[in-house]
């Protein structure tokens, strides 16, 4: 513990802020009356479940509300000794970018698809330094965040970078112009986690070099234990808990910070089992698995934009995915874990037939290869998929309550009141009240997307769900509940799903068999003890080690 | 200086080569880049020798000698002598020209050879000396001193067409009163006078320019701008009542009468046409005063076939009057009490397709029920020509200009028994073999002397003509041009009725 | 890159035959006969037949086709029959006109499109919103002839800033370009709106507001560019509405482009400038859906790689 | 039920609406409410020189320049337009969405070939193609309706097709397929619906479009033939008259735009409407 005490007066200070929604309902408040200090050189983290308000927050220190629907009603946001809500936008725009820079949530879609990176740092430079030679200053910044190869990605574009170089170049954009305050907003949420620990440690290299202060938001408890002097706890736009980090993970005094923190799943927390616990009271005894495996895959291989012209043959790319062979018992739940970008979602998609693949797949014992559309259906009532993004799989235009009937309408089955009362059922079951049948994807949050997705899934009781990343996205609280509702149905329906996820602490949690994979092959396979507790290779043991812990006492330990 | 005057036309101009070129709007350039044996007094229809100095008509009528003026040049530089004659009628007979001319000849001794594709020429035509030419003719041809006047019988130097390789039209080289002397295709060409010209004091101005693909109206307000001297295409409708209540209208607009019948054909092998009560019915149904109303008044209302200018125009002969009880007595004769429904065609350029709405109005009053039909003009054609098709036709926009002043113009082709075939031009498949006989006697009258009673003939064979009223003639329409206020000399000048616009006399005031 | 280029090439040269195959029997199935058309009023079945045979005309259609197609491969596009003339004298006399007023048109109406587009998602549900979108409206509803004349009235003959017909300097095509411009430009004013609103709410403009960029910088250097694809394939369009449609503007302005030919050819059945016309604004069509092809990628480079 | 009421609560949408509404009304119930016959070329239609009379007086809108009442013509015309500027119109869009989706979704080889038709169609003379057709065959209404139809959906169907290649990519597609959707279902209850803006736009600049074209057809002649009116062909027949009659082209000119803004206005409220994601929004 050699934590300093924040001297000093603060850089940035929000004082009882206040903001409303404009809904069809009426105004509504999304953040209400919240207070907060920023001090030299501190790191903030701003921690809530989904929906809180630390976004909004984020924004409205920017100034970045989107007008039509969002207002600040009441409160100060005070940069040093200038008072920002009254600022007018272009004396506004001078703050923006140089006193105080911003990373979004979405590394992804946050740099201009068709300007190359060159263009995107030397404009934010120029705009507040007026260097005079901008493109120096932006290649220096590009090796400050310690990115391969500098000089050549000035010249590229996002597309042709990962998401790890992405998030990079948004940091080092951010910082090129050395703010007072960063703020960072999940900035490593889309990220697997051997990236996840290379951005965060650059972060932390850059506050002290730059000395720059910084807010994080994250759901994320162990990159908060990692990362923060202090902690925020938010929760329905209200700050409930704030203090220095090693307090509230040490004594937190609220009860939704306790629950918070009992969420999380730690690495390693299972060791010593076999199974992931168990969650449900009736569960099927395991002889009823049965011994012929649900899912059969060998030798499975997929290529993508493989197909060749009519005339000129082009050279097929790399395999994706490159005969890669694992079986799934009825009841079991394999582990597929890697890197992002080794082929985890191709493979899913492969075994159930939804994109070309070579090698063969059988699913309950009869081969798929080759199958048509039409041909593939019986094979779709036992075998179903939860897709990586659970907004994206959903049609924006089709309500919830027909989305989830989509399957049954589809098969045939029962008529259009059976449908009703089944699908209701589906919502019940995976704990969303019948109503929501009527609403549409937009209006619910992340994780009750991602149910209603499950319940989709579970509607023609299949013997095999395909689960895609399907907890990455949210945060701990809810992913917990939605790993305990995929656990009880297998308990309870003999399911058996392939997991996919690059979270060690939730693969661990939800697997009885792991697989890793990397650059489209399996390196290493096994049971789950196998694996953590006697991880062979190195890769295995790199991806252990990048797992964040929700202490911070922990990491300065070491 | 100031003789350069500027001519619009809303066509392009397709070819300047005058075994070739056959619209009123090429026409009269034509006639100003070439000469030919004959030709007409300015603003009349009056022949006159040109490149002949003189010429001798046997007594038989079968034998024409002229006699060349010495010394004339191409604007190549070389003198013009009687091969040329014979090479140019000889160019517009031959079928590799693909001249629309041909058939004025047929006359000439040798005609069916060459225009059957043999080679060979015309034996007709033949050349003792340099300054002689002697054509043969196979029958007696009252017209022919009109054909050497007219277009297709322009001199042009061989060495010259055959340089060009197929683009004489577009490089022309005569003897006439211009020279073309620029042609940027599509915007202008520019016409110079030639100072060579054998005739003293012609033409009266440096040069002129036409210049194409201008829209009348916009023509118009050129005009009036003092950009243009000349709108080709004369005053739209839209525009004619603003220009004539004008201060200036009176001097800006040129309106005189022109060799023009505008009429409907009455299908005779169509049912039920092919009844006489029918077409005499249908004759008195139209009321041509409103017609001409809705032109402004830049018409007459036609009784015959031929107009009032043509010699032979009977001046006593009544015509069919507009009265819609004879049309429904005789309607109810023919068999037809509540009338009958058919089809008008007409082309689709503004006024036709006004002037079919109010036929179509007036048949309607006696019961007749006629679909308009409004269609490019080639569609229209070819429905004329087909044989069964088209019942009734409004020639407005194709109708019969003459190609010279002389009567057996208005009959041959569209109403001899000789057009009325498959792709001919006589729509109403009028054949009626005793005029046909009538007409080739008239035409054989060649001797000057017998003009008057050769006249007289054409003048009865119209009037008969009219009695099996193949036609319904409505409106005799006058040719209007616009010119700006500088340009002087007679209107006659400016409708000259062989030519359009007369280039060689009009001046600069 | 060029393997693509070479395909593409390929599928345009079939496209460009299929036009000529479809265009060729059109025409033969035309009950207009050319050779009576030619050999006038006073010609006999002799001389029209002679006419006949001197055109090929008497031979079957596929020998027909076959001697069209053979002559086309080396360049030839046949004489015209009203004028003599080779069609491609003719056509390639009036295509410098007609691709200046094409390219004009097309800068006239995607200037304005844009500007007006780009207001009007800016301002979205606003006056100025409402009023573009009116706009647009009348342009796309305002007759040609009207409109051509109209402008011509207020600024050639009223105030005379402009020559009133004619070509070759650059006064001649302001008019012409202005009126094909405003008339067009309605499609794709709504076009960019639509884009426009679209990517304003994408990620990468908030990005862009929070380094603390101009709002003119963020529309023009970031949402405009991503907004402009659709604009492209809409070009590629317009190109073959502009080389078979501008015939009335053309005569208005009196400007000398292949509309006018293309016209006087259809009155006259004068069907080798019909079918000449016909390929070369076929030619140009493909051309432009093929250069839009490649200009595409240039603009955004995620399609360079797939 | 819902939507009708959400476009009520709407103001502009309620306008177009009731603009739709009267012009169809008045084009149903034209021989009851036309003062004239429209095809009566009146003897004191026209003024002693031929001119057509000025609107006022015992011509509402004034006369053409055959002495017809402009107004009954108008009235006439309000029936040949809407068929054209709805029917030929919608059915140009459908089958625009058609290839364009069936191209867009199937790519491979079967999606190229419809492509490169498209392209063909693109590339080819409509003109032509309408002066053959009426050269061949009896003019109609109809034939002018599907002579429009042929040669409007090409630009559809090239939008189209870009657009549901950017859908085909979208998850949800792979999603519903792997719950075993067969295609009819994924292009009609999937990708269709996204397509509904892009054809409002369509739909309703093309209305104006198309009823100015269908004079041009008709001018050619393989449309209505004289002297049946069409909002079209009144202002293609007077055109020059602009500034000698400017009645004739100003009346027409008014109720086309107008009755296309209108549907447009009843377009993108339909739109917003039918679009979940856009409840709410501003
Ligand atoms: N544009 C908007 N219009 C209306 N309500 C909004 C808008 N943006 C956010 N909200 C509401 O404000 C509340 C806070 O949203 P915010 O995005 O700050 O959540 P968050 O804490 O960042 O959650 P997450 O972890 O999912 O990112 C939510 O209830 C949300 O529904
Ligand atoms: N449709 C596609 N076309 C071409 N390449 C693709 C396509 N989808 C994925 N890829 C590529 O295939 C590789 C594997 O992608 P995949 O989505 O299977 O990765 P993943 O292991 O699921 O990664 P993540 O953890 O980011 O989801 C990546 O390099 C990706 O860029
Ligand atoms: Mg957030
Ligand atoms: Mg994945």
């Amino acid at each position: 513990m050699t934590e300093t005490k924040p001297t000093g007066a603060p850089v940035l200070s929000v004082e009882r802020l206040s903001v409303d929604a404009r809904t069809p309902e009426g105004l509504k408040r999304v953040l209400d009356d919240i207070s907060f200090d920023l001090y030299p050189g501190e790191t903030l983290c701003i921690a809530g479940e989904s929906g809180s308000g630390k976004s909004v927050t984020s924004l409205s220190i920017m100034g970045l509300l989107p007008k039509a629907s969002l207002k600040v009603t009441s409160g100060k946001i005070r940069l040093g000794e200038r008072e920002l809500t009254t600022l007018s936008n272009s004396q506004m725009r001078h703050i923006r970018g140089g006193e105080i820079a911003m990373i979004f949530q979405e590394p992804m879609t946050s740099l201009n698809p068709v300007m190359n990176i060159g263009a995107q740092l030397v404009e934010a430079i120029r705009e507040h330094q007026g260097s005079a030679n901008p493109e120096a200053t932006a290649l220096e910044m590009l090796e400050a965040v310690q990115i391969s190869d500098p000089a050549r990605r000035l010249k590229q574009f996002p597309h042709e970078l990962s998401g790890g170089m992405r998030q990079r170049v948004m940091i080092a954009m951010a910082l090129s112009c050395r703010p007072k305050v960063l703020i960072a907003d999940e900035p490593t949420t889309a990220l697997d986690v051997t990236v996840q620990a290379q951005i965060l440690e650059l972060m932390r290299k850059l506050k002290a070099e730059f000395g720059t202060s910084i807010i994080m938001i994250t759901h994320d408890m162990g990159v908060v234990a990692e990362m923060a002097d202090r902690v925020v706890i938010m929760q329905q736009g209200r700050i409930v808990e704030q203090g220095p980090s090693v307090e509230v993970f040490g004594h937190p005094r609220e009860l939704y910070t306790r629950q918070l923190l009992a969420a999380v799943p730690r690495l390693g927390a299972l060791a010593g089992t076999d199974g992931p616990p168990r969650v449900s009271k009736s569960a099927i005894a395991p002889a009823q698995r049965g011994t012929a495996p649900v899912l059969h895959v060998t030798d499975l291989s997929v290529t993508y934009g493989g197909a060749s012209g009519l005339i000129f043959k082009r050279k097929a790319p790399p395999a994706t995915v490159d005969g890669i062979s694992f079986d799934i018992m009825p009841g079991e739940t394999m582990g597929l874990v890697g890197e992002s970008g080794s082929g985890k979602s191709t493979t899913g998609k492969a075994v159930l037939g939804l994109i070309p693949f070579s090698g063969s797949v059988q699913i309950e014992g009869r081969d798929i290869a080759g199958l048509s559309q039409h041909d593939m259906r019986p094979f779709r009532r036992s075998a179903q998929m939860i897709f990586q993004d659970p907004y994206a799989s959903l049609d924006p235009r089709m309500s919830v309550g027909k989305a989830v009937a989509e399957p049954l309408v589809i098969h045939g089955i029962g008529n259009a009141s059976e449908r009703q009362d089944r699908v209701a059922e589906l919502l019940r079951r995976v704990g969303l009240t019948p109503d929501a049948a009527t609403r549409y994807p937009h209006e619910f949050s992340g994780g009750q997307r991602q149910r209603i997705c499950i319940a989709r899934a579970l509607a023609l009781e299949p013997k095999l769900i395909v689960a895609d990343e399907s907890v990455a996205a949210l945060d701990v609280s809810v992913r917990a509940r939605v790993l305990d509702l995929m656990l009880e149905l297998q308990e309870t329906m003999g399911l058996a799903y392939l997991f996919i996820s690059h979270d060690m602490a939730v693969i661990e949690r939800m697997s009885h068999k792991v697989a890793v994979m990397r650059g489209g092959r399996i390196v290493e396979t096994g049971t789950r003890r196998d694996i953590f507790e006697n991880p062979r290779e190195d890769y295995t043991q790199a991806l252990m080690a990048a797992v964040p812990i929700p202490d911070p006492t922990v990491y300065r330990k070491c | 200086e100031g003789k350069d005057i500027v001519v619009t036309y809303k066509d392009d101009i397709t070819t300047l080569d005058p075994q070739i070129g056959y619209d009123w709007v090429n026409w009269s350039m034509i006639k100003s880049l070439f000469s030919r044996l004959m030709d007409y007094e300015p603003g009349t229809a009056n022949l006159v020798p040109s490149l002949a100095e003189s010429f001798d008509v046997a007594p038989d009528g079968l034998t024409y000698t002229f006699k060349l003026h010495k010394g004339v040049k191409f604007s190549n530089g070389r003198e013009i002598v009687a091969s040329d004659v014979k090479y140019s009628i000889e160019r517009a007979v031959d079928p590799k020209t693909q001249g629309p001319g041909a058939g004025f000849f047929g006359a000439i001794d040798g005609f069916d050879d060459l225009a059957a594709g043999k080679d060979g020429g015309l034996k007709g035509i033949e050349t003792p000396d340099d300054s002689t030419v002697v054509f043969k003719l196979t029958r007696p041809d009252a017209t022919f001193l009109h054909v050497l006047a007219i277009n297709f019988a322009s001199v042009v130097p061989k060495e010259a067409v055959e340089a060009a390789g197929g683009d004489f039209g577009k490089k022309p080289v005569g003897s006439g009163t211009f020279l073309l002397k620029d042609w940027t295709i599509g915007q202008k060409l520019v016409f110079e006078r030639n100072p060579d010209y054998f005739v003293k004091d012609m033409p009266k101005i440096d040069s002129f320019t036409v210049e194409v693909g201008q829209e009348p109206l916009v023509a118009l307000l050129r005009l009036q701008k003092g950009e243009v001297d000349i709108a080709g295409d004369g005053i739209p409708p839209a525009k004619f009542l603003e220009i004539k209540n004008s201060p200036d209208g009176a001097q800006m607009i040129v309106d005189g009468e022109q060799l023009h019948t505008g009429y409907v054909t009455l299908n005779t092998k169509v049912k039920p046409f092919d009844d006489l009560k029918v077409r005499q019915a249908v004759n008195h149904a139209i009321n041509k005063e409103r017609i001409v109303r809705i032109l402004n008044g830049r018409a007459t209302p036609a009784k015959e076939i031929l107009p009032p200018l043509m010699p032979g125009y009977d001046n006593d002969y009544a015509g069919y009057d507009y009265s819609v009880e004879k049309a429904k007595a005789l309607l109810a004769e023919a068999g037809h009490p509540d009338g009958f429904e058919t089809v008008l065609y007409a082309t689709n350029t503004d006024p036709q397709p006004r002037i079919a709405q109010a036929i179509q109005q007036d048949l309607a009053a006696i019961g007749v029920k006629a679909e308009i039909r409004a269609l490019a003009q080639g569609n229209v054609i070819a429905a004329g020509g087909t044989e069964g098709e088209a019942p009734m036709i409004w020639s407005g926009g194709m109708a019969w200009i003459a190609d010279f002043p002389d009567p057996s113009n208005f009959y041959g082709p569209i109403l001899g028994c000789g057009g009325a075939v498959q792709g001919g031009w006589n729509w109403s498949w009028y054949c009626n073999a005793e005029l046909d006989e009538r007409a080739v006697a008239a035409d054989s009258m060649s001797d000057p002397a017998k003009g008057a009673e050769r006249i007289a003939a054409w003048k009865s064979i119209f009037t008969d003509a009219m009695k099996d009223a193949p036609w319904i003639p409505v409106t005799n329409e006058r040719r209007v041009v616009a010119k700006s206020l500088r340009m002087g000399g007679e209107n006659n000048i400016y409708i000259d009725p062989t030519r359009v616009i007369n280039y060689d006399a009009i001046f600069v005031k | 890159m060029v393997i693509l280029l070479c395909k593409r090439l390929a599928q345009a040269f079939l496209i460009l035959l299929g036009v000529a195959a479809i265009t060729f029997v059109l025409l033969y199935a035309l009950p207009a006969d050319p050779a009576r058309m030619i050999a006038g009023r006073s010609a006999t079945a002799q001389t029209v037949a002679s006419i006949r045979h001197e055109l090929g005309l008497d031979q079957p259609l596929l020998v027909q086709f076959w001697t069209y197609l053979t002559g086309l491969l080396q360049g030839d596009l046949g004489r015209s029959y009203a004028q003599k003339t080779e069609v491609w004298t003719l056509i390639a006399a009036r295509l410098p006109a007609t691709l200046t007023l094409m390219a004009a048109g097309i800068f006239v109406e995607v200037v304005l499109g844009i500007t007006f587009g780009t207001i009007a998602a800016v301002r979205r549900g606003s006056f100025v919103d409402r009023l573009v979108m009116t706009a647009s409206f009348v342009g796309v509803s305002a007759p040609q002839f009207v409109a051509a004349l109209l402008l011509l009235y207020v600024f050639a003959v009223t105030l005379g800033w402009f020559p009133m017909s004619g070509y070759g300097s650059f006064a001649h095509i302001v008019l012409p370009a202005l009126t094909l411009g405003i008339l067009g430009a309605g499609w794709y004013a709504r076009m960019v709106r639509s884009a426009m609103i679209e990517v304003l709410n994408q990620d990468y403009v908030r990005t862009a507001r929070a380094k603390g960029l101009s709002s003119r910088r963020i529309i023009f250097r970031h949402a405009l560019p991503n907004a402009i694809l659709p604009i492209i394939a809409m070009i590629g369009i317009d190109i073959g509405q502009f080389m078979g449609g501008v015939v009335v503007v053309e005569a208005v302005y009196g400007w000398p482009g292949i509309g006018q030919l293309a016209w006087q050819a259809i009155q006259q059945v004068d069907i080798p400038i019909i079918m000449g016309v016909t390929l070369t604004s076929a030619l140009a069509i493909v051309a432009g859906n093929l250069l839009a092809d490649l200009i595409a990628p240039v603009i955004d480079p995620r399609i360079r790689t797939s | 039920m819902t939507v009708l009421r959400s476009l009520f609560r709407q103001p502009s949408a309620l306008f177009g609406l009731a603009v739709v509404l009267v012009v169809v009304v008045l084009a149903l119930a034209a021989p009851l409410v036309a003062p004239f016959n429209p095809d009566e070329q009146m003897f004191d239609g026209l003024t002693l020189e031929g001119a057509p009379m000025p609107p006022g007086g015992q011509f509402l809108l004034g006369t053409d320049t055959l002495g017809r009442d402009l107004l009954s013509r108008m009235l006439y015309g309000a029936r040949t337009s809407l068929i054209i500027g709805l029917v030929a119109n919608g059915i140009a869009v459908a089958i625009g969405l058609f290839i364009g989706i069936v191209a867009g979704y199937l790519r491979g080889f079967m999606g190229n070939v419809l492509m490169r038709f498209t392209d063909l169609m693109m590339a080819f003379p409509a003109l032509l193609l309408a002066i053959v057709l009426a050269a061949l065959m009896k003019p109609s209404l109809w034939i002018v309706a599907m002579v429009i139809a042929l040669v409007n959906w090409v630009q559809v169907a090239r939008i189209v097709y870009t657009e549901t290649r950017g859908l085909v990519e979208r998850d949800f597609i792979m999603a519903e397929r792997s719950l075993g959707a067969g295609h009819g279902r994924i292009l009609l209850l999937h990708i269709l619906p996204h397509l509904i803006p892009t054809a409002i736009v369509w739909g309703t600049l093309g209305i104006a479009t198309t009823v100015l074209l269908e004079a041009t057809l008709s001018f050619l002649g393989i449309g209505v033939q004289p002297p049946q009116p069409s909002w079209g062909n009144i202002i293609f027949e007077s055109q020059s008259y602009f500034q000698a009659a400017p009645w004739l082209v100003f009346f027409p000119g008014m109720v086309i735009l107008l009755t296309a803004l209108a549907f447009n206005l009843v377009g993108d409220a339909l739109r917003d409407i039918l679009d979940p994601t856009q409840r709410g929004r501003g």
